[in-house]
Parts: C-alpha cells; structure tokens; sequence
C-alpha cells in the first residue's frame, strides 16, 4: 500500500485514537483504581482491595439492579424486535398512509425518557391514568396498578422501553425488508409456501444483520438504561426497578460515595468487556477468512 | 406483497386494525402532553388526562416559552434555544466528520492498531457515559475546556464515536474495494479519496448520522450541565429548571408546554426525513 | 468596580426563586453583582458545583444543604473559611449550636448556614379534620385515632408522595417521634447497631409501617407538592413534610391556623428535626473573589435579609436575634423549638455523610415497599447499610 | 510505447504465499493474458504491477524505470476492473476526467481527451449520465474510456468482461482486440477464460499456484503446452490424457503399445518412465475414414453434438478419450470403431514432473 495513504490513514486516525486512549482507556484505568480505593465525594488513594466489591455485591439494591437488567434486557429486546418486526411487516403490505404510520412509529425515538416520563407516569398511574378513565366510563374491575407493584413494576418499564424503541426497529427492519430480491417471493408463491411460513423460515434468516443492528443498538440502550427509570419510577416502588447505571449515578453524586460507584461501573465494564470481547473476535476471525 | 384477492378483504381490514391501534398505542403520550398542554391548571386538577381541553389556551405555551422562571431569569427556555442551536451545529458536524473520518480509515484502509481501536470502540457502545463524567471533568480541567463552547463540542464527539465510528464504518465496508484501487490509479490519496468519492457516496448514512447526532445532542442534559458552561446552557438544562424543581408548585401545562416545545426539533428531524431514515439505516447496519 | 458573585443554587421554583431574590436584591444594595446560575435538582447543582471546583472553575458560592455534603470540599483544601464573618457577626451567640457546628469542621466555619428547615411537620387540613371530628394530636397513639376517624369519614389518611426521599423522611418523622432525639442521633450519628437491634428501634420501625395503611393506592412515584395538594383541597386529611411546603398553602391562598395546622409530635417533648441550606465558598482566586465572597456572606446573614429570606422560603432564620413577629403560625413555633435545645434534633444530613443515608435510604425503601420483608430483616439490613460505608 | 518486467516477484499473505519467484516481460506492444484457475495469483500480480498490493520482494519495471516502490498513479498505468468501478455519484464525464483533475491537467486538455476517448467509444450522448443510468457493456465501455483518456503506458484489465453476458462479451471482446490494434498500448490483461486468452493475446501466460508455468504465444501454447497443467487448462474441449510407461521405444497404456518416434519428443526418454500422453480431440479421428496416425480400437459412448462439429466419447481400456468428429459422418457412429490417433501432435509428459519431454 502507498506510503503516503498510509501514512494519512494512519494520520486520520489520531483523534479517534487519541480519545480511545486518553479517554476511554484512561478514564477506565483511573475507574478502576478507584474503585479499589475508600473514595467518597473526592478521589483518594487510600487501597482497600476489594472491599468496594465485597459491599457491592452484598448490597440488595445492586442485586435487584442486576436481576432487574437482566430480566429487562431479555424481554426488551426479545418483544421490541418482535413487535418492530412485525409492524415493518404491516407496512410493507403496500398500506395507505405508509409515511404518515412510519412517523408515528419513529417518532418516539427522537423523544428523551426525561420529557416522556411524565407523561408514561401519568398514564399508568393507578389513580389518575388508564385505570381511571377505565373506571370513568364503567369498568369498575378494571385494576391496573403495575406501576405501583413491586413485582409489576417492571413491565411497566418495558412497556415504555418498546413504545420508545420499536419504530427504530420497524425502520431497520422495514429497509432490510425492501432489500429482498422479489424473486424470493415469486419462488414460494410457485412452491405454495403461506405467507407466514415464509417470513419466518425465509425472510427472518435472511434479515439476520438487520436483526442484529437492532439487536446491538438495543443492547446498548438495555445497559445504559437510566434515564427510564429515572423519570418513571425512580427506581421505585422501593428498589423494585432499580438499574445499574441508575445505581452507578446515585452513588457517583447524590450519593457521593465515589468507591462503590466505580465499583459498580468496574463490574458492568468487565460483564460487558466479557460478551463484547468474543463477539469481536469471532468476528474478527469470520471477516480475516472472507479477506482471503 | 401482493396476494390473493379471496382472503385479501378480512386480512386487510385486520391489518389496517393493528396499525390504528398501535398508532393510537404510540401516539398516546404525545396527546396526553399536548392536550394537558393546552388546559389551565385547575382543569388538569379535576384529573382527566385524556379529555380534550374545555377551553384550550396557549398561555401556558407562552409562558414556556417567553416568560417562565428558572432561577431568577424569567425568561423563558428561548435562551436555551440559541444556546441548544449553538452547541447542536458544530457537536453533530464534528462528531460526525470525526466519525466518518475514522469509520473510512478502519474500513477501507488497514492502519496499524485498527482492531484494537474498533474493540475499544465497540465496547465502550456499552459503557454507561456516567462512568467516564468524572474523570473527563479532571481532564478538561488540564487542558482548559471546561465550562465553554469548544468543551462541550469535545464532549458530543468524544460520546459520538462509538456510534460514528460503528455505522460509517459498516457503510464505508460495504463500498467495493475495486472503487479505491481505481481511485488510487487515477491518483487520488487517501483524503482525495474520501472527500471525491467516499462522501458523495455516503448521503444515506450521513442522513442517519445527522439524525442520531441531532436527536442525542440535543436530548443531552448531563453534559451540557457539567460541561457548557452556563452562559452557553442548552435548553434540556433550563427545560429541567422548569420540569424537575424540587421543592414549590408545579405547573404542569407549562411543564408540559415546555416538553414539546424542547422535544420540537429532533420530532421536526424525525418527520422531515424519517423516509431517508428507513432508507440509509440499512446501509449502516452490520452485514449479516 | 462592583463585586461580582456567581452562585450556583437549585432553587428554581416560584417561591424559591422569590426567596433568592431576596438575597441576590440586598447583595446588588450592597454593591455587588449577582449571576445567578440556578440548576434544578440538589444532585444536578451540587454535581455541576462540585465538578467546577475540582476542574479549576469553581463559581464564587455553590449550594449544599446544612450537614455533611461538603466535609470533603473541606479535607480537600477547596473550600475559603468564612471565620472572619463569622466572627465579626458573633455566629457563636446567634446561631443554633447544632446549625453552627453543622458549618464547622476543625473550629473554622466553611459555609454560611442562611437558614433553618424544619423536615418532620404534620400539616392537616382544618376542614378535613373537622368532618372527621378529629383533633390535633398530642402523641403518636393519639395520632393513629386521629388517622382513623379521618378514615372512617371517607377521606384519604395520610397524603404521601411516595418517592424514596420522602420515604426516608416519613421513617425520620417516625424516629425522631418515637425514639426521640437520642434514637435519632444514635441511628443516623453513631450509627449503633445496638439502638438498631434494640426493642425501641422495633417499635420505630413497626410504627412507620402503621402508615402505609393510611396512604391511598395512587402514592408511590406522586411527587410531594402532589400530595400536599390533595390536603389544600380537602381531599386528604394529613401530610408529612417539610416547612417548605407551607410554601403550596400559600399559593393556594390557604392561612396556617385558619385552614391548615401545623404541628410537629413526638413521644419526647419537642423533637424538632432541623436541617437546613447553606452557602460554602471555593477559594477564591484574587483578593476580588474573596471581597465578594466576605460581603455575600455578610449579607445573606444580615438580619433584615434573614428574615426576609424565611418568609418566602417557608423556613425560619438561622439567626436568632432577629424579630420574628413578621413569620408566620408555622414559623413561630419553629422558632420556639430552635430556642430550645432540647427540643431540636439535627437533621439526618448533619448526622451520616451522603453515601450512609444512601445505603440506609435504600433499606428504608424497600421495608416500605414490600409488605413481606420482616422487622428483623430491617432491622439486619439496616446494621449492614449504617456500618458497611467505607 | 513501453514494456513491463517483473522479476523474482514474490507475495505473501502471512504464511500463504500466493506468488513464487515471478518473473515475466513484456514487450512494448504486446498484449499479455495472465490466464489462470481462480485463486492462482494472477489478479494479485496484476494488482502488484499497478502498485495497489504491497509485495515482499522483487522489482517491477515499466517502460525501463524502476516502479516497485511508486504509488500506483505514479506508474504511468490506466486500469479497468472487474466490476468497473465506476464512481456512482459522478457522471460519465466525472468518471473519465476524475484521474486527469487529480493530475492537475488544463480544463482544455481535459476536455479534448474525454471527447476523444467519448467518441471513439461511442459515449458522446452518454456523457452526463450516471453510471446507474447505463446499461452494462456501456458502463464497460465508461471503465475502458476512463483508462484511455490517462494515455498511460501501460493498461492493465483485471477480467473486464466477466460481468457481461455471453453476445455482448464477443462484441466487446472485439472492440478491445480493435483498440489495441489501432491505438498499439501495451496491455496486460487477466482472465480465466481461455477462449478470451486465445483470442485477445499476443503472449499468454498460464499461471498456477502463483507461478507461471509458460509464457508464450497462443499457438505455441496450443501446440506445445509446457506441462500437464497448461496442456489441460488451454483448448476446449480439453486435452486427452493417457498414463502410460516407456517400453522400448513404445509406450504402453494398458494392453495398447504405442510408438514413441512419431511422438515429436526433444530427446530419448528411458526405458520404464511413467509418462502421459496428451493427444487433442481434433487429432483424433475414424481410421475407416483415412484419418492418419496409429490405430486403436474404441467402444463408442455418446455422442455430444456442438454444431461445427461434433464430439465423440469412446472408451480404450478403461481411458475414456474425445474426438472430434465430422458432424455428418458421427450421426452413423456406434458400437466398436477404429480409432487413428495423430501421434506427431501428440505432447508427452513426465507423470512425476508434469513436464513436456
């Protein structure tokens, strides 16, 4: 390869190497220390091992947090891919209106949780949202108070994270829909195969990247997730929907007890570090076979 | 797809159904702001959030706007506007021309450490933005930057990489090499390159950059807080002053006006180019 | 060249920002320039405070509230003492020693303490109670009748916003009125497992949880101005909270006495929880900084500006040698408990570094929230969370 | 008017090497095929010539100037690709003058190279569209102008034709036969298909492996293939191979014995050699007929009509061989034939080395 391209590869590349190191790498080697330090609102260098993880994982809040994310994760993705799928699916049956229903459906996304939070509180609280106007035109039965039930409160989240994040999905499934060759539908139509067979034997396998850009960008959001909980729920009632990053905020600030709070960023790095690591290689070594 | 007309009628009207309600399912927050937007206070009291206004009025989208408090200045979110203007243009230009930039060069070229860039890069996707506040704090502090314009720039494309990086980068893969080689016979550098043939191919997913930037930057509360300054505090910090106030009385119309008023530029984004969305974001999705 | 004070402060509401008014008016009077820089949320400020002091830009006031928020802005050498003002002003005979010492660390004073909080305040609505034929209470036994006549009439108990602050702040009402002002130090002070495992804590604990049966199913996540709303508008007989939420009555055009009470109970006489706001001051970087720093915090605890401060902020002077007649019902009472040392307890804030209310918060939050969880298991995890900060 | 020589060329990718020790020249003016199988390092030795693949040793020389460590604009080439590589978001004229813009040229020269290489490629009313507006063999006509307007020394072809359908690539393969022709650039040119090798080349240069195994021109190549490989690889249909020893004189495949001195060999073989025959179909015919050359007797297996003529598939033993045959005579063609094989343009080859004795 010529020196000079090379040379200005190699050149274009330094502030985005430069952030990686400096930033990235350094801000994580400094969480790391820090988190093996006693340090509350200002970083010290008094080392205590690991006892900022022994508290850690003793804490009730964290645990919740964890099972919390883990429960959220699987059940965010799982069902916003489903219903995203499954509306990109909708649309793409020549309806009317197709641009005007694509909007309502994306628009969600541009929308940050600590302007719709509100909002997703008032509908859902038992006393003023759904459940009221339910019992407003005669369903007295009616009783909807996940919001406000340890063990509901949860889904509720979800049903939040979804309305955000599905028509993010339904767009990245909608243009990898429009990018099968007709053909593929013209051969199952001659071999009699139902509609739904085929989206799902045929179609699903083949928008596997799309699903799997999905996949990442909600993966991302999944642990990040903060600002959700934040506005809906502050993590309540009690410490039912706590989460993670919410926990890594709390302490970093509010709280101002820094050492677990890096603590706790430490574990999320190293759980994320351990998924993401194998991926890349994997993929790593699948992109060096396809170079030759 | 076209199918058979004899099942055609039910499904369709079955289909048409799931739409309209799932419209209705995601249009209900949006209604909810606008109509409790548009009420007085004592009506939002009686508790119906669902019904229309009895007399709707836009003092309360007035008041967001022009004359509500935060702190002592009563002024409105229109200074955050400016200022949410001045941050937004050179965050999202920067973020995606550094972006683009380094998407290119780890796609189509082979520089030295380029696996190792994009692993770091790719699991700090992951990372929390939080865990890496403090210690950037530290670090601007060094270099000067806190609490100023150029600061919070850094900031937006510091946090933009990843992502940047990520969809440029699947984008710039897809590109034949055969194009490079031709471009490197005609003499073209690596930078002729990328301004000549790359950029102009890359619209599609610039569009996509541009709106991912747009709606993130300018969602941004945290590190406009800790890293503009505050002659230069975007509107998310101010529409906070007036949103989040802890102690004292709440307007909830105003709140709310507030909301969409912050809320309307990234929705402006979204449906001006949601159809150019749906059409590039394949293009900067992974290859399966 | 006037003296020109940036100060950060989360006080972004009406009345708070009428309240800081107060102090930004009589600072201009004296010469000096206020920039204000208000940012919603005790968290957002203090972060956006702290992290410019520690990147090299630090404003020339920032916000915390009286206690322990600023120890390590101290031990950490960022922080100008305010030792001459204090002394030219005579803190020492004015100013409530448990306030006073609040600002202390290592005999200098680091912050200016601009005023009292009252947290543990029982307001009930007159026309509620009198529907119910219920009266004000003397005791907490007394209090639970009173719950329940208000029950019985078909009236919401107890209004609650019930977000995890708040939680805490109920269980602190709850402790200081059963425990008094030694459970309450022994808790949130040393800390003791011992007064944690002891009977009287069980009672404490079991008592807060007597409340839960008095709040309506719509209070988790409401906010508090919420609730105190539900009792202006006679839909809720009682509510916990602050002072500051005299601030909601007012607005509504409600007068203490005539259609709201106020009362603060205990078992023990007094028991008034005091917390507060104060100013601390970053080192100044010129002699500049530090005229104004001087002359700001001479004039926030100038007298008339005291009082003027509390009335619109809905809390009571830190200075006591001012003439209180001007304050309101509320007010007056509250004065008298500050008077008294024996009748105040100071706030959890003064007592336990953030990162211990934190972890106990969490504790406190979920024995609310989950019906299943025994005493004893509080009472475990609460030793753990009070004694296991680093 | 320019050659270009390569010399102990070699190219790795880790522990792959993909060429060996190349060495190759050619002439000013000639058009060199490098033809090959999929994967034996003539592309990667083309991209070598132009300079976009790094090597790990040897030199190339173009036009008598050492270019190995140049940059590919610097090498005085034009290259046309596989999939034309045409900038999508220029037009035709943008795609053409692109390279000439980046060397600086005058507007006027520009211009005066696009509409000469336009119009001698017809391209004139095609100028301002976009390359997604053209269909196929014009795009290939766009990639090949885009070359002919650098006036390069050399022209380089990575398998130009490869992407067109079967009627157009003969035309184009024409019109290319017709540029070089008229306009003499020395070319050097990749391909897999032999019958574009044949027809395009003055030399060919059949690779495997990362080597070459010969280089000559096509007729030599035809009729003296120098290994096994390039003896199968060229000609369709394909070569016949018999395996056979060396026995006094004769060579004996089976219970067959044939004589070795009408073979033309370059020297004696020894007794007991394993070697393989190679004979062409087109030298193969029906004793009955006159055909001349050695006789054997064959079984008929089918019978594969082609139009000019037609192959027959017979069985010797357990060898199977080809013939090429009269299309009118074959149709009465079945059961046992005599079959005359045309030894004096038989190849012989060492059955260990591959080589042609």
């Amino acid at each position: 390869m010529a020196i000079g391209s090379r040379l200005a590869a190699q050149t274009a590349l330094i502030p985005a190497m430069l952030i990686a190191l400096v930033v990235y790498c350094g801000s994580t080697g400094w969480t790391i220390w820090i988190s093996m330090t006693s340090s509350r609102m200002l970083p010290n260098n008094n080392f205590v091992g690991l006892r900022q993880y022994e508290i850690l994982f003793a804490n009730e809040r964290w645990q919740v947090s964890v099972q919390n994310l883990a429960l959220f994760g699987v059940l965010f993705i799982t069902l916003a891919l489903a219903l995203g799928f499954f509306l990109a699916v909708l649309i793409d049956q020549r309806v009317r209106a197709e641009d005007l229903l694509r909007s309502v459906f994306l628009y969600p996304f541009s929308m940050s949780f600590i302007v719709t939070g509100l909002a997703w509180r008032w509908l859902l609280d038992p006393t003023l949202g759904i459940a009221k106007i339910a019992h407003d035109i005669g369903f007295e039965g009616v009783q909807f108070d996940w919001l406000v039930r340890q063990d509901r409160v949860i889904y509720t989240l979800l049903a939040a994270a979804i309305w955000h994040a599905a028509g993010l999905v339904m767009a990245i499934m909608l243009s990898g829909l429009r990018g099968i060759d007709q053909e593929i539908w013209k051969a199952t139509r001659i071999d009699g195969i139902p509609a739904w067979r085929t989206y799902i034997f045929v179609v699903i396998p083949m928008l596997k990247g799309s699903f799997a850009t999905a996949t990442i960008l909600m993966a991302t959001s999944v642990v990040r997730l903060y600002d959700l909980s934040v506005a809906m729920t502050n993590g309540g009632p009690g410490i039912a929907s706590e989460v993670p990053a919410k926990f890594v905020m709390d302490n970093l600030f509010e709280r101002q007890n820094i050492g677990l709070a890096t603590a706790a960023a430490t574990s999320m790095l190293i759980t994320v570090v351990a998924v993401v690591a194998p991926l890349l290689y994997a993929q790593n070594r699948a992109a060096a076979r396809v170079a030759r | 797809m076209r199918r058979n007309a004899k099942w055609l009628s039910a499904a369709r009207i079955g289909l048409y159904a799931f739409l309209v309600i799932s419209a209705a399912f995601f249009l209900l927050p949006l209604y909810v702001m606008l109509v409790t937007s548009l009420k007085g206070m004592p009506e939002i009291r009686e508790g119906n959030m669902l019904s229309l206004p009895h007399a709707p009025t836009v003092a309360a989208w007035v008041k967001a706007w022009s004359s509500a408090c935060t702190g002592l200045s009563c002024n409105g979110i229109q200074v955050g506007f400016l200022n949410s203007l001045k941050i937004l243009f050179p965050s999202v230009t920067m973020s995606i021309a550094v972006g683009a930039v380094t998407g290119y060069a780890l796609s189509l070229w082979r520089p030295r450490g380029a696996a190792w860039l994009f692993g770091i890069l790719m699991a700090v996707a992951f990372v929390p933005y939080q865990v890496f506040l403090f210690p950037l704090v530290r670090m601007f502090s060094y270099v000067g930057l806190n609490s100023s314009l150029p600061g919070i720039i850094v900031v937006h494309t510091i946090f933009g990489l990843p992502t940047m990086t990520l969809i440029f980068r699947n984008y710039f893969a897809g590109i034949p090499l055969e194009l490079i080689k031709a471009a490197r016979v005609d003499g073209a550098g690596f930078w002729r390159i990328f301004g000549a043939i790359m950029l102009p191919m890359a619209v599609p997913i610039i569009v996509v950059a541009i709106i991912l930037q747009v709606t993130g930057i300018w969602n941004d509360f945290i590190f406009g807080l800790v890293f503009a300054g505050r002659e230069n505090f975007p509107m998310t910090v101010q529409l906070n002053n007036i949103v989040n106030s802890t102690q004292g009385e709440r307007e909830y119309n105003v709140d709310m006006a507030a909301t969409i008023l912050t809320a309307l530029v990234p929705l402006g984004v979204y449906f001006i180019s949601g159809r150019w969305f749906v059409r590039g974001i394949a293009a900067g999705a992974v290859k399966g | 060249m006037a003296q020109t004070a940036e100060v950060i402060h989360w006080w972004t509401s009406g009345g708070e920002s009428a309240a800081v008014k107060v102090f930004a008016d009589q600072f201009t009077k004296a010469g000096g320039t206020w920039v204000d820089t208000a940012i919603a949320g005790g968290p957002n400020a203090r972060t956006a405070a702290i992290n410019r002091t520690i990147g090299g830009n630090p404003p020339t006031a920032m916000q915390f509230n009286t206690g322990k928020q600023f120890d390590e802005l101290v031990e950490g050498g960022l922080l100008a003492d305010v030792d001459a003002v204090a002394a030219q002003q005579n803190w020492k005979a004015i100013v409530p020693p448990a306030i006073l010492s609040a600002v202390t660390r290592n005999g200098h004073a680091y912050a200016v303490p601009i005023n009292i909080h009252g947290q543990n305040w029982f307001f009930t609505s007159n026309a509620v109670m009198a529907k119910a034929g219920a009266t004000e209470p003397k005791n907490w036994d007394e209090l639970f009748v009173a719950l329940d006549k208000i029950k019985a009439a078909g009236f919401i108990p107890l209004a609650f916003g019930d977000q995890k602050g708040w939680e805490r702040n109920m269980f602190n009402t709850t402790l200081a009125g059963v425990a008094g002002a030694e459970g309450f130090t022994a808790f949130w002070g040393k800390r003791d497992p011992a007064f944690v495992k002891s009977a009287e804590f069980r009672k404490v604990a079991e008592t807060y949880r007597r409340f839960k049966a008095y709040v309506d199913p719509g209070a988790p996540g409401r906010n508090w101005n919420d609730a105190a709303a539900m009792v202006i508008q006679g839909k809720a007989g009682m509510h916990i909270m602050g002072d500051w939420a005299k601030g909601e009555f007012t607005a509504a055009g409600q007068t203490p006495g005539k259609d709201y009470g106020c009362f603060v109970l205990s078992n023990h006489g007094g028991g008034y929880v005091m917390g507060g706001d104060v100013f601390a001051f970053p080192k100044p970087k010129n002699a500049e900084v530090a005229k104004a720093q001087a002359l700001l915090a001479t004039t926030m605890m100038a007298p008339d500006t005291q009082i003027a401060f509390a009335r619109k902020k809905g809390s009571i002077p830190s200075r006591q040698d001012v003439d209180s007649k001007s304050l309101d019902l509320c007010a007056q009472k509250a004065m008298g408990f500050v008077a008294d040392k024996s009748k105040q307890i100071p706030a959890n804030e003064l007592l336990s570094p953030p990162a211990v209310t934190g972890a106990a918060e969490d504790v406190i939050s979920a024995y609310w929230n989950d019906a299943t969880m025994t005493t004893d298991a509080f009472v475990a995890k609460l030793v753990t969370a009070l004694t296991q900060t680093l | 008017m320019t050659g270009v020589s390569v010399s102990s060329l070699t190219k790795a990718y880790g522990a792959l090497r993909v060429l060996h020790d190349i060495d190759l020249d050619v002439q000013p003016g000639e058009f060199t095929v490098l033809l090959g199988p999929s994967g034996c390092g003539k592309s990667t030795l083309l991209s070598a010539i132009a300079g976009l693949d790094e090597i790990d040793g040897g030199t190339i020389t173009i036009a008598g100037e050492d270019v190995t460590e140049r940059e590919p604009s610097q090498r005085g080439i034009a290259m046309v690709f596989q999939s034309y590589a045409l900038y999508p978001t220029m037009t035709v004229r943008g795609n053409m003058s692109f390279g000439l813009r980046v060397k600086r040229l005058s507007a006027a020269e520009i211009a005066s190279r696009v509409a000469w290489a336009a119009d001698l490629l017809q391209l004139t009313a095609l100028l301002e569209r976009k390359p997604g507006q053209l269909s196929g063999g014009q795009r290939q006509r766009v990639a090949i102008g885009r070359a002919l307007v650098q006036r390069a020394r050399l022209f380089l072809f990575d398998e130009p034709l490869s992407n067109l359908d079967a009627k157009l690539r003969t035309e184009m393969r024409v019109e290319i036969k017709k540029l070089h022709k008229e306009l003499g650039m020395t070319i050097v040119y990749v391909t897999h298909d032999q019958i574009e090798a044949m027809t395009l080349a003055t030399r060919i240069a059949v690779m495997r492996g990362g080597k070459i195994e010969q280089y000559a021109a096509p007729d030599e190549l035809y009729e003296r293939p120098a290994t096994l490989f390039v003896a199968g690889f060229v000609g369709a249909p394909a070569m016949n191979f018999l395996p056979g020893i060396v026995r006094a004189g004769h060579v004996e495949i089976d219970s067959l014995s044939l004589p070795l001195d009408r073979v033309a060999v370059a020297g004696p073989v020894a007794d007991g050699t394993k070697v393989i025959l190679g004979v062409r179909p087109e030298h193969i015919g029906l004793a009955d007929d006159g055909a001349p050359g050695v006789v054997v007797e064959a079984a008929t297996d089918f019978l594969e009509p082609m139009g000019a003529d037609t192959l027959g598939w017979f069985s010797v033993g357990r060898h199977r061989i080809s013939a090429r045959l009269a299309p009118q005579r074959a149709r009465s063609v079945s059961g046992l034939v005599r079959l005359a094989l045309d030894l004096r343009h038989a190849s012989l080859f060492d059955a260990d080395s591959e080589c042609r004795y």
